[in-house]
């Protein structure tokens, strides 16, 4: 049974996965933004990451957002292109809402949403537009009912993580209308958007990190 | 991959350190790879900022001195940098006239720049933006990030230099980069794709007999994919919609830039920028001033550019002005 | 093969049409595609010709103007010019004080301005005859046709230029550009082969993994295939060599110039001088002048060499006195 | 049986048949200068001899060597490269000794013994250094001994084409000495010399001219 809370000791081990998930896929990330952009999407999260992991290390936080909003500071001094600045605003945004030594399964919707609303906030995308917003908007969603329904904290980040990976599966038949792939137009259909993969695989860290 | 490399992780800098290097009597480095012009800010004088991914060289770094940039900002490769480099670059350039940022229309870039002007406002920095869209290659802007910035950045980067090094105030300079942007326009190809060094493998995949027309210079594919066509025909392709977007009926004086993508021969781009000029000239249009060579390249790409800029006689005058940068010089 | 091209039979007159139209404020066109400063032969002044095989752009034509040649000869793609052309250069660069032909040492040139020597000889137009040999990647000159020119060509044609603006007499010139010859060492690298236009296919094989040291700029095939290796280690072999036959041991002032041949990203010749740079210095040799570029290429080859100048106090003044052409140009 | 002169119209035939190898074998010329040279030898030619035909067709030349004066000239300011000024020369010797109506067998030796000096003027090879002189020495020897035993001029150019062919053959296994495929040392052995195959397609042109 999972517990009710969350506390900075999940927020670490999320650090930790996310950045293994990361460079466990750079390439693959890489190559989906090859496809449909300009080809560096995992290298930039990896760098990235990288990056985040040893400064979370190094740091004596002792809230998630103390250490959410160091992921966002080193990820927006790091990863730079249109992830950078889009994750570190999303990163900073839930850091804000989660200043608490344990947030709870509501805390975890919450923080989502925040981290959400920084991307709209920043990138201007609408859903459907073939971006990250498209993996986190049904992931907000999915946390909202989870949350609502009772569920732990671990369960509610299994439900956003499970939206999101369907919800990055369901960019394929669409059109960017946002980022480098919405040059395309047509050609960018019967391809992942590269940024709502990696929102999925962080997403999936994170409920990973719940469930230890 | 063959490239002249080291390590795909130490590629930027150590080229920023060599650019540096072979070109210390015009430029200084700074923390986090940013380039400067040597001697600092000019006091008085409205700075000018550019940057973005690595790859395009010589933009940006190519064209800090006298008469254009203050500093340049070379991201990691295709990469645009952060806003921490960028800031360094606004306070560098800074000679308490105000600073100018001469952004590339992608997102990334848009977004860091916007960053850092966030960061320099809060550091009593005023900043002004440009953001360059010259390519005329991404046809419906309004279900797009936008049209992208290419090599018609190289002129809004003289031709504002200019006014700045004038002592123009930063309203006045922002306008003339603006001005610029508003009658530059650009479209390119791709005869093959180039490599990013930590990607090892090209950026897109193109047949023997296929080029990519109205390519991106970050390896983005284009509008379309054609066959092989002739050196004529091609030229054709890119100028037809640039004279188309901006209009020209005759009787214009115009800038032609051809622009080499990195791994193409100069004598094709003589032979680019010969049709083009024809093609012109049979329109009625004056090509008053030219640049053909490597400006903003993707790596070793093959393939070339054609820019159109329409000239009045302040941008005429603005452009023939002194500069002096590693990638661009005359004084006369 | 891919290329911005109409015709292969067309190449050559083309580019050189559209070069000079792109630089005729600097240039014009002669018969027989010969390209000669604007303005004509200045009287009293040594002439400077130079030409040699196409599709090495700049080189040549990219380097007529003030400070440097007075007429250049493109010939077909990597074959040296006839003499005809050659001879139409020498006369228009001839204002009555004879004129040095820069021949890049090529059986090909020799034989063919050695023939249009004797044509003006027979027009009373004095000619004295410089034969650059800087590429040290051939080592037993005595069992070739000798060492042949390369990058170091450039500054041959730079500080004679100057020499010749300054007024010298035709010996004077020519003693300048020897001792210019004597003085410069180059050698190349090719990670790709080029392609000449009618030939259709690459001038040699190499595999995806290796590479070719002391390639000469025409395709020749160089000293030996090695694997390739990282940009640090190439630099040493093409480095070392150069700095052997100059017997250079500390203390010196020199000029380093990185040359691209074509189809190599800026950001790796950066990384290229770097390291040369690095290693000069390391034995007390002074990086006093730099120049990072493509000035002699070989079409789109991806590759660089290295070229050291042992510089003296005439030169380095000669090199820094002023020049306005298509490919170098400054004023201070 | 074959005449005991040969005249203007055997070098005119000559020069349609040598044009009509030389642009036959093109690639091939090119494809063996492209192993140890810069690749261009059959282009050059077939430039050449294209301008060749057309000179010799519109002019009025009434000897052998008129003709041979005006392909010396044309070839001297259409080929360029190492191969331009090599038969320029060659051409201009061998028209200097036959400027007469008709050459008799001894005659066609001196025609192409001036021929070979020219070539050696000029270049300065000797024998062996894997050049075009290693097709005309043992052809100037053959067309020697030919002429030397009563035979007839066409005889005697069917004995020098062959050596030259034979020649041609024996820069095989020979390192390059001068010319651009002396810059590969040890690594020419093993090709054959494009100049010494070009100049046995030209001996074998003229040798067939003058069967015809
Ligand atoms: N305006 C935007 N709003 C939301 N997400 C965006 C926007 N633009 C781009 N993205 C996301 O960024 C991803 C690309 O990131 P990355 O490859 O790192 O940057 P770049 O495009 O600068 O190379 C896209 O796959 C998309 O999900
Ligand atoms: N010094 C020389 N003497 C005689 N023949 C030579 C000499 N140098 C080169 N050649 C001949 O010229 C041929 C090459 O001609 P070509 O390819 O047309 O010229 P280039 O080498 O200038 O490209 C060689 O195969 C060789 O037979
Ligand atoms: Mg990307
Ligand atoms: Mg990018
Ligand atoms: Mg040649
Ligand atoms: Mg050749």
């Amino acid at each position: 049974m999972s517990a009710a809370t969350l506390d900075v000791a999940w927020a670490r081990r999320f650090v930790t996965l996310a950045t293994e998930t990361v460079v466990e896929h750079r390439v693959e990330l890489s190559e989906l933004d090859r496809e449909i952009g300009d080809g560096d999407h995992g290298e930039n999260l990896a760098r990235g990451f990288t990056a985040v992991a040893a400064a979370v290390d190094g740091s004596s936080a002792e809230t998630v957002g103390g250490v959410l909003k160091l992921v966002a500071t080193t990820l927006m001094s790091t990863v730079g292109g249109a992830a950078g600045p889009l994750y570190g605003t999303a990163f900073l945004r839930a850091a804000k809402v989660s200043d608490a030594p344990e947030i709870d399964a509501e805390g975890v919707h919450t923080l989502l949403d925040a981290g959400l609303e920084g991307i709209v906030a920043r990138g201007k995308a609408n859903v459907g537009d073939k971006t990250m917003v498209d993996a986190w908007t049904p992931a907000v969603a999915a946390a909202q009912s989870s949350a609502a329904s009772g569920a732990s904290p671990a369960e509610v980040l299994r439900a956003a993580a499970d939206a999101a990976q369907q919800g990055a599966v369901d960019t394929d038949p669409l059109v960017a209308l946002k980022g480098r792939a919405s040059y395309l137009g047509e050609r960018s259909v019967g391809h992942r958007d590269p940024g709502a993969a990696s929102s999925a695989l962080l997403l999936d860290a994170a409920a990973r990190a719940a469930q230890a | 991959m063959k490239k002249l490399i080291n390590d795909p992780s130490t590629v930027t800098q150590e080229a920023v350190e060599g650019f540096v290097a072979a070109h210390e009597d015009i430029v200084v480095q700074l923390d986090g790879l940013v380039v400067a012009r040597k001697g600092g800010a000019v006091q008085g004088k409205v700075g000018l900022v550019s940057g973005g991914g690595s790859g395009h060289e010589p933009l940006h770094a190519g064209f800090v001195g006298v008469g254009m940039l203050d500093a340049a900002v070379p991201g990691a490769m295709f990469t645009s940098p952060t806003p921490d480099p960028i800031l360094v670059a606004t306070k560098a350039a800074d000679g308490g006239a105000g600073v100018l940022h001469i952004v590339k229309n992608y997102t990334g870039d848009v977004l860091n720049f916007e960053t850092a002007a966030e960061l320099a406002d809060a550091e009593d920095i005023e900043v002004a933006t440009v953001v360059v869209n010259d390519d005329v290659a991404v046809e419906d802007s309004l279900y797009t990030a936008g049209r992208r910035g290419v090599a018609g950045t190289v002129l809004v980067e003289k031709i504002a230099g200019v006014a700045a090094e004038r002592g123009d105030d930063l309203q006045a300079v922002l306008a003339v980069a603006q001005k610029v942007n508003a009658q530059v326009r650009s479209m390119g190809v791709a005869l093959t794709a180039c490599t990013v060094p930590h990607a090892g493998k090209p950026s897109f995949d193109l047949a023997e007999d296929e080029i990519e027309i109205g390519i991106g210079i970050h390896g983005e594919p284009g509008r379309r994919r054609i066959p092989l066509a002739s050196a004529d025909e091609i030229t054709d392709l890119l100028l037809d919609p640039v004279v188309e977007d901006l209009g020209l009926s005759g009787g214009e004086n115009v800038l032609l830039l051809v622009n080499g993508m990195g791994g193409t021969p100069a004598s094709e781009l003589s032979i680019v920028y010969r049709h083009a000029r024809k093609q012109l000239e049979a329109r009625g249009v004056t090509v008053a001033r030219s640049l053909v060579g490597n400006y903003v390249t993707s790596l070793e790409m093959q393939g070339a550019s054609v820019t159109v800029l329409v000239l009045d006689d302040e941008l005429t005058a603005l452009y023939d002005a002194p500069v002096r940068t590693a990638a661009l010089r005359w004084e006369l």
